[in-house]
This record gives C-alpha cells, structure tokens and sequence, in this order.
C-alpha cells in the first residue's frame, strides 16, 4: 500500500488541525526557555497553509502540496522554525518529485531528505536541543523499520513514535542552538517547543498514514 | 494582561498605520507585505539600508527610518523575525543601484529570514550585504549557543551605517563601517518584570517580587541568572563589569555611553543608572564623550535597562555626529 | 515593588546627576537647591522661562531645558510640587534682563509654591509672569473643584512659549502665546496600572486585571470613572469625544495631535492610538497638520496613555515647527 | 499659667514626632484620595524643622520659633501643604508676636490667624474637605473655651478634641479644594489626610500644654 496525495493533504490538515490544538502548549513550551511565540507562529502558518490547499489542483501530486506547505510556511511564520520547518518541506518536495504514489524508501527518503535540510540551514547536530532531536530519531526509525520490510503506515508510526521519544529526550539537555541556548543550564528541565511541534507533526504523517484514516474524527484529536 | 491593543492579531499591522499617520513627511508605509520605508526611497547612488526584527522592540526599528539612518524597517509579529519576503520587497523599494545594507540582530529566526531574502534579492541582481550585530555580553559565543545576541547596540550600527551611508560611502565602505561599530560595541541588560506578548497574554517568565533577571535579552527570554534585587548603584556595576572587561575598555578610551530603557522603566531611573556608570568609567580613566538615553531598543512593557559602551574614534564620533531626522533619533540638519 | 534606585530619598538628585552627566552639551545642574539649567543661562535680553512640578514625569520638565524651549526646570520630589527656594534659584539663575515667565501646572501645591517664589523673585525685581496650564478635560472647572488640572498640554505650552521667547518676544508676548496655546489645547487620559512612588513601596491605587480608570490624572491620582477594559479603538473614542466636544473643535480645524506615553505603555501601543485618533478626526474634517507621539509627561512606570489635540493657526503652527534643541524635543538647527 | 517657649518648644518636638509615627497613615489616606505623598511631605519638613530648632537661641520667643517652624515647612515641604501648613505657623508667628507668654485670649488669637492665613492662601471653606475642617471647628471651640473661662490647657484641648472631629467629618464629604476635588464623588468615604495631620498637630499643641507633660514620655505617643 503505497501513500499518495490524499496521505499528503490529509497530513497537513491533520497537523494543522494538531497545531492549533496545541498552539498555547507550544507557547508556553517557548514561554519556559524561548520568547514564546512558537505555537503563535507555526498556528499562524498552517491556518495560512490550510487557506491555500483548497486552491491546490485535482490533480496535484505529493510534492506539489508539500512545496505548497514549504513556501507558505517560509513567507508566513517567521521566526527560526519558519525558515527550518518551511526547508523541511521543501526538501520533502523535492524528494518526492514528480511520483504520485510514495512506497516506503520514497517516504524514507522523503524524512532523510527533509531532516537534512533542516541541518543544512540550522547546523544543530543531535544534543543540541533542536527540533532535529525529534527528526533525526525519526528518519534512524523509518530506515530501521524500512529496512525491516515494514508497511507504509508501520514506517510512519516508527518515526513517529521516536520522534516523540526525541522530543522527550531534550528535556535534560541544555541548548546549544536557537534562543534556548542563551539560558545555559537554565535551559535543563525543560522540553524544547520545536521537536515538540516536529513530533506532533510526525504523528500526524502516521495518524494519517493509518488504514481507515478520516480527518473527520481523527485518531490523533 | 491589559494592553491598549484591539484584536492582539492586528497589533504590527495597525501601529504600522500609526507610524504612517504620525510621520508622514517622514515615512511612507506598505501594508502588504509590512515595511517602512523612508518618504523619498530609493534615494539614487545611495547605498540602502534595511533592518528588521520582531516588533515589540520599538523605536527600533521602525523609528529609525529616515535621513541619515534606516532606509527600510521590515517588522515581524511581536517577538518573530519577518518572513523573507517583506525583507525582500523593502530590499527592493530601498535600492538606490549602490546595493543594500540589511543590519541584523543575531538570532537564528532573523539571520535565516533575512539570508533567504537576501539570496532572492540577490537574484534580481541587487548587491545585498549583511552585518550580524551580536554585542551582548550576557551570552558566550562559542561552538555552544547561537552566538551573541544583538540587542541596543543595533541603534548605535544603524546610526552610524546610515550617516555613512549618507555621507555617500559604498556599500563594502558602510559594511565596513557597521562590522567596526559592532566589533566596538559592548551590551549588558537586567530586567525587574517580564513583558507580556499579546498573543501570549501573560508574562514571559515569572519574577517574584524581590528577584531580578540579570543579563536579560529583548525577547523576553529568562537572563543567564536571577539575583535578589539590589541598588540601582550595584546593578550598574554587575553590568559595566564584564563588558568593560570583554572588549576591553582601557583607561583613555574614548567612549559612547547609552543606558537603554527597556519599556517600563521610568526615565528618573535611567538617569540614575546613567550617573553610577559614567561615575564608574570616569573612575577608570574612560573618557565619555558621547551619550544616550532613552528607551531606543525596548520589549514591550518590560521593566528594566541595559548599557551599551561603543568605544569611539574619530571617523565613528564623526559619523555619529552627522545629522539624522528619524522618529525616535533627530540632530543636526 | 522593584525599582532601580539606591535610596528612595536620593532619587531626585541622583538623576538630576544622571542628567547633568548624559546632557553636558545643554544644561547644567545646581544641587543645592536642585535646578536644572541652560547651559548658556541667563540669555541677555531674552526672556527667560521656568516650569517645574513634581519629578517623576519625565522627560517633563528637565528634558525640556534647552535652545528654543525651558531657560530652567525645578524637579520637586517624586509628584511634590517643589519648594519656593529652588523656583526662585532657578528665576534669577535665567533672568537675561527681559522678566521671565513662569509655567505651572494648575495643581494646588504647584500654583502656591509658584506663587510664593514669584512674590520674592518680585521683591528682587525680576518680573516675573505666570501662566497656568489647564488642558485636562476629565476634571471640571468650577467652583467645586481646584478646577482643571495640567497634563500633556504642557509640553505644547512650553516649546511654543520657548519658541516665543527665542525669537525675542517680550514677556507679555511670551505670556499671550502661553496663555493662546493652553486656551487652544485639551487632553485626556487613560490608566491601566497605577505608578509606584519610591517612598510610598506601593501602587498608587488598586486596579482589578481587568478594569482601567478613564480620565487620569499624572499623579497616580484615580480617574473619573472605572470602567472594563475595552479595545484601544473603544477607549480612543472614548477620550476623544470630550476633548472635542469641550473646545469645541470644529470641521475645517488644523490641530496638533498628540499621543502620551504615561511611562508603562510600550510604543506600539501608542501608534495604535494614534491611528484610531487620526482616522476620527479624519472622518470629523479636522486635520492633523502636526504629530508628536511617546512618552513626554509620564506618570512613573504607569500603563497608559493621554491623547491632547491642539487647535493650530498660522503663529501657533510656525512657533512648534521653530527649532529646539533639548534632550527630549529636538528639530531645526 | 500661661504658655511659653517650652510649650512652643514641645508642640513642634511633639509634631515632629506624632507625624513620623503617623506617616504611612497619612500616605495610605493621601493615596486613596490624593496623590499618597502628605506623609512624606510633612515627614520631611518636620525632620528638617527639629534640626533647625535644635539651633534656636536659648532666649528665643514663641514668636520666634513659630517662625523658623514656618520658614522651614515653606521651603522644604512643597506640594499643597507646605504653603498652607507653613502659612498656618507663620500667621500663628506674627499673631504672637514679641510675647514672652501666651494667656488664653493668645492662643485663641493664634489659632484663629493660622486658620485665616489657611483660608487666604487655599480660598477653602468649612466643608471643602480639607485641612480647614479640621483648623475651623478648633478655632471655634477654642474661642468658645476661652469665652467660658477655661484655662490655657483647657482651650487647647478643647481645640484638640474639635479638631479631631472636623477630620472625622471629611469622611463623606465631597472635595471642592485639592488634589481630591478631582475625584468628585469617589472622594466620599474617605478622610482628607490634610484634615487628619492637622488635627494630629493640634492634639500635639494640646499634649504639650497639659500639666505635667514631658517629651520624654509624650501622653500622645
Ligand atoms: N539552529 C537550529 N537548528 C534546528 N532547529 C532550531 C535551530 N534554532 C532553533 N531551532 C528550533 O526552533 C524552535 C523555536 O522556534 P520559534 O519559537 O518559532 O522561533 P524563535 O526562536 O525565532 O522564536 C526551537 O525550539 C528549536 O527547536
Ligand atoms: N486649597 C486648599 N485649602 C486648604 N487645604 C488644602 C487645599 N488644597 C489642599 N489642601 C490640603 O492639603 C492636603 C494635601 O497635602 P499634600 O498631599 O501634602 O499636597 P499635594 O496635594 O500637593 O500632594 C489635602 O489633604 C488638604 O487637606
Ligand atoms: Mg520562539
Ligand atoms: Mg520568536
Ligand atoms: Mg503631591
Ligand atoms: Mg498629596
């Protein structure tokens, strides 16, 4: 069961959706070690994102949308995620090309394509208590569980759930990228609000990656 | 949180209508994407010269915007770097046909912002540089932070870029020149409340009542330590200390002294700051030959200050003596 | 309460030093008693001009000390109108020989210690004029009240009597001009936090989280009305109304207006009430043909805001655009 | 028994006292209705009038020390009170004039011209809420004490009790003088502190009259 471009939209609405539901713990997440806007910017972004699918084309492929995602988050979040989160698409984009069905090494090498990206603009390395804790983990598990002879959804749910355990593992790390990394050891004890916001979107590439996946009552809401 | 503010989306887009109206020989303003621009831009043969930031911080930036200083101000939501294609339009709109001077603050949100509009400017062929401004002494740059972050500094580099600027340098002459205040410029805040961002609505870190956050950013973020409250006297000292040191000041230097406000502190205060540190640096032989004080680079509502010391030398006290008609910062003619 | 002061007894003199040290090029500083001063002081010929108050409303009046605008400034404590002797100090200190006029805020402590200081500068045979300012709408002028007190509209008085005098206008001319702009000017403000006086450790009055007091005065004094807070376009009309209803400014009138800083509210939001105020007189045909927008007369770290309008003629018009050069009010050359 | 410069002398040393304890009373009812500086205000005056007493000639006049008490509230008191209470003492200077000591019909005189300086400066009347409630009904009891017979410590007291009364009475007053006048209605409920420190000063000028007062151990503290 390969995805496709009714996987891709549903992704992003779903983490829209995700997003705003977890717009003020995102916020208060970047209160505790940030300037606390994250939540602010990544909701302002998807609600623009979500305003600019319904124009996508019928016929549109995955990477169509996820470029779409891409520049709409880079012209409207700002900020430091705006720029990374928006090149995390974009390489996503790209790496999924002109392929209208997405098999597992496809979404594998989607996931790399857009953690790299994200290194390439940020330089944060694992450790660093950046949203790349959550990426880097994610695209380990989806090579893992590919590599494995593992379904779509299953190569999905991987990630998704070592993106969680990624964003959990920032928590005792002080920063050494991003706004966080001024706090030095006031920074431990505290999650970090991008892999948090990473994981969330990850899980709903998996929740909605899932057999019988409606975005009307979503498994992840 | 109470906040003389209608719908906290709006808050960038109407005060930008408010600077319109309240300067208009001045400023012209674009509603989409946001900038400010200066009335009669691009000046031509002039290099331009653009900033930008989150908003929260006014004066800066857009206070700055005019003859002998900013050609463009390119405000972000409160506390978030514009995007880069308000950047790139005022890019755009400032471009006299001797290339673009972007000053950015150093926080990884604005130096990815502004690299991306740059790139894209400098695909429509404007010559665009950038100078990083990171003068605050609070944070060590090394291999583990994002550096250090610019703050009241900024004003003393966007001054002295544009009376270069307008004196007719060229572009690499005013990247030169805005590198050399930078590298000369030293900053140190303290915060006594948090300020509340709109959309948040409530303080960016909590403060009890008898605590103080020393070495304090603009954004809100917590200090690098909290310290019992203590005179204002002291204060002073904790922070002349380790910029003094950093650069470091030397007995003989000539000095730009500058306590910054930064928002809700009142102006008596910052002049009994401003007396202990001149005290302080004409105990060590420092010569303080220019000054400011005012609340220039601010967040929002938040009690507290900060000292900024540039160390000057002819060329730089030149430039910042040249004239300049902004909103917040105006002399000579 | 969290201040960044040494002793709450010495913050008058302290910044008064701050000011002396930020602002050698404009004033000098007398201590005892405390005054602030022109540089140049006395001008032969010209006549001489003195306001003072309580501190704590900076830049008003020090930062108003300069070319074109204060001779002198008398700081009393924190909102104490001062004593008779450092206004008399100050009167002879800026008598060039042509009288010196004397402006006060209508506030029963600072009209009698004017008053006194007035009466023995008289027997010294300086002749000196007083002229009240009065451009606070929210208080009632009758006999049941001290009548209306003095606010932002005094920085107007000021530039423009100082621009008066500059250009050599004897003191009965200085006076008239005075006594046209305050009968040509109202104000009315706005509170949502009250200030902290240093030696008081408390705020001024209490004020529920979610209620602001309309019609403040700069004291810490309650308004006339506590209300819940509304949006900033709400609270603009609000204040507005009164002030054009009481003039009573008509359709076809060339104001200045002007937006006040009470000390706590941070610039945006002050350029969002500007913007409501020029779109309704925009829409009443009146013409903001001059701005000033931030903090001028403050109220401590107070949030809040006052709107003043101003009705312009030709003179009034070209006395504001004359030159000034002062610490907070500074154009031409 | 008349009243001498030890009585002056005491009633200023009293006054200094009294207002520093009632300080933060004075600030707290100055802050509800005014501008919370009265007790700063007076606080600072008194302070400096006991440095200059101390310097007072040994054959100083009551008249004389009335007058250094005024000259040194006029010129380091400021706001309102500073003129007014500093008129107060110095019309009670002048109507003492060069006697040595003070009978009954004196001090009624006293009293009466430091309220009348009071009321030229500040154009208050009886009812006003201000110090003139306080100064007004003492003026009168006294001169009806003094009518009656009654002896020097007498009419002070009579002044003392009245004067207290007049303070109490401000409560649900409208103020139509002072910095409370712009309040309107809102004044009501609370006592002018003006009222309130004047009648502290007059329970001082009574304490101090009393038979067998010492500062020491002041019956007022
Ligand atoms: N250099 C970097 N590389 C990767 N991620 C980063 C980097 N800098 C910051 N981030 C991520 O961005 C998040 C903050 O985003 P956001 O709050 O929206 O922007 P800002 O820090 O500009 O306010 C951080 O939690 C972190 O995960
Ligand atoms: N016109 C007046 N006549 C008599 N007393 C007055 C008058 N105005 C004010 N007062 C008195 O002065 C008191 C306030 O004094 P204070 O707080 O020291 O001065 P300020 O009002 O300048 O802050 C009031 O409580 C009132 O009793
Ligand atoms: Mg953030
Ligand atoms: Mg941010
Ligand atoms: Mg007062
Ligand atoms: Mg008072």
């Amino acid at each position: 069961m390969t995805l496709g471009i009714t996987w891709v939209t549903d992704w992003i609405r779903l983490s829209a959706r995700v997003i705003a539901e977890h717009r003020v713990e995102l916020i208060t997440l970047d209160r505790e070690i940030g300037d606390g806007d994250h939540g602010e910017n990544l909701d302002r972004g998807f609600s623009a994102v979500i305003v600019k699918l319904d124009a996508l084309p019928a016929d549109a492929l995955p990477g169509d949308a996820l470029k779409l995602v891409a520049t709409t988050l880079i012209s409207t979040v700002g900020g430091a995620s705006g720029p990374l989160v928006g090149t995390a698409f974009l390489k996503a984009a790209q790496a999924a090309g002109k392929e209208a069905e997405l098999d597992g090494a496809a979404i594998v090498a989607l996931l790399t394509a857009a953690r790299d990206g994200v290194v390439l603009r940020g330089k944060a390395a694992v450790g660093d208590k950046t949203m790349i804790d959550a990426w880097s983990p994610a695209v380990d598990a989806a090579t893992a569980a590919e590599a494995d002879g593992k379904s779509e959804p299953e190569i999905l749910l991987a990630a998704a759930d070592a993106a969680e355990k990624g964003a959990e593992s920032t928590e005792p790390l002080v920063a050494h990228k991003g706004r966080a990394s001024y706090l030095g050891e006031r920074a431990i004890g505290h999650r970090d609000p991008g892999s948090q916001s990473s994981a969330l979107m990850l899980r709903a590439a998996s929740d909605a990656a899932q057999p019988g996946f409606s975005l009307v009552e979503s498994p992840g809401a | 949180m109470k906040k003389l503010i209608n719908d906290p989306k709006n808050v960038v887009a109407e005060a930008v209508a408010g600077i319109a109206a309240a300067h208009p020989d001045l400023v012209t303003v674009s509603y989409d994407p946001i900038f400010i621009v200066r009335k009669d831009a691009p000046t031509p043969g002039k290099v331009g010269i653009v900033s930008g930031g989150g908003s929260g911080h006014e004066p800066l930036h857009g206070g700055f915007v005019g003859s002998g200083m900013l050609d463009a101000a390119v405000p972000g939501p409160v506390f978030t770097s514009p995007t880069p294609d308000p950047i790139l339009a005022a890019t755009i709109a400032v471009n006299g046909g001797a290339g673009v001077l972007h000053i950015v603050k150093n926080y990884t949100g604005d130096v990815l912002n502004f690299e991306t509009a740059a790139d894209l400017a400098g695909a429509e062929d404007i010559d665009v540089r950038t100078v990083i401004v990171d003068d605050d002494v609070a944070v060590k740059d090394s291999l583990y932070t994002a550096g250090r972050r610019g703050v009241a500094g900024t004003v003393l580099v966007e001054k002295i870029a544009g009376a270069a600027a307008e004196r007719g340098d060229d572009l690499d002459a005013v990247a030169a020149v805005a590198t050399k205040v930078n590298a000369q410029t030293r900053s140190m805040g303290v915060a006594l409340t948090a300020p509340v961002v709109p959309h948040a609505g409530e303080p960016s870190f909590d403060l009890p009542e008898d605590e103080i956050e020393i070495g304090i950013g603009i954004h809100g973020e917590p200090g690098r330590a909290r310290i019992k409250l203590e005179p204002a006297d002291a204060i002073v000292d904790r922070l002349l200390a380790p910029i003094l040191e950093d650069l470091p000041f030397a007995s003989g230097d000539q000095v730009l002294l500058f306590v910054n406000g930064m928002g809700g502190t009142p102006q008596v205060e910052l002049y009994i700051l401003f007396r202990r540190a001149a005290e302080v640096l004409a105990e060590k032989g420092i010569t303080v030959s220019r000054t400011l004080v005012g609340n220039f680079v601010t967040s929002l509502e938040m009690q507290g200050a900060s000292i900024t010391v540039l160390k000057l030398d002819d060329e730089l006290t030149e430039l910042w003596d040249a004239p300049v008609q902004t909103a917040a910062l105006r002399w000579g003619r």
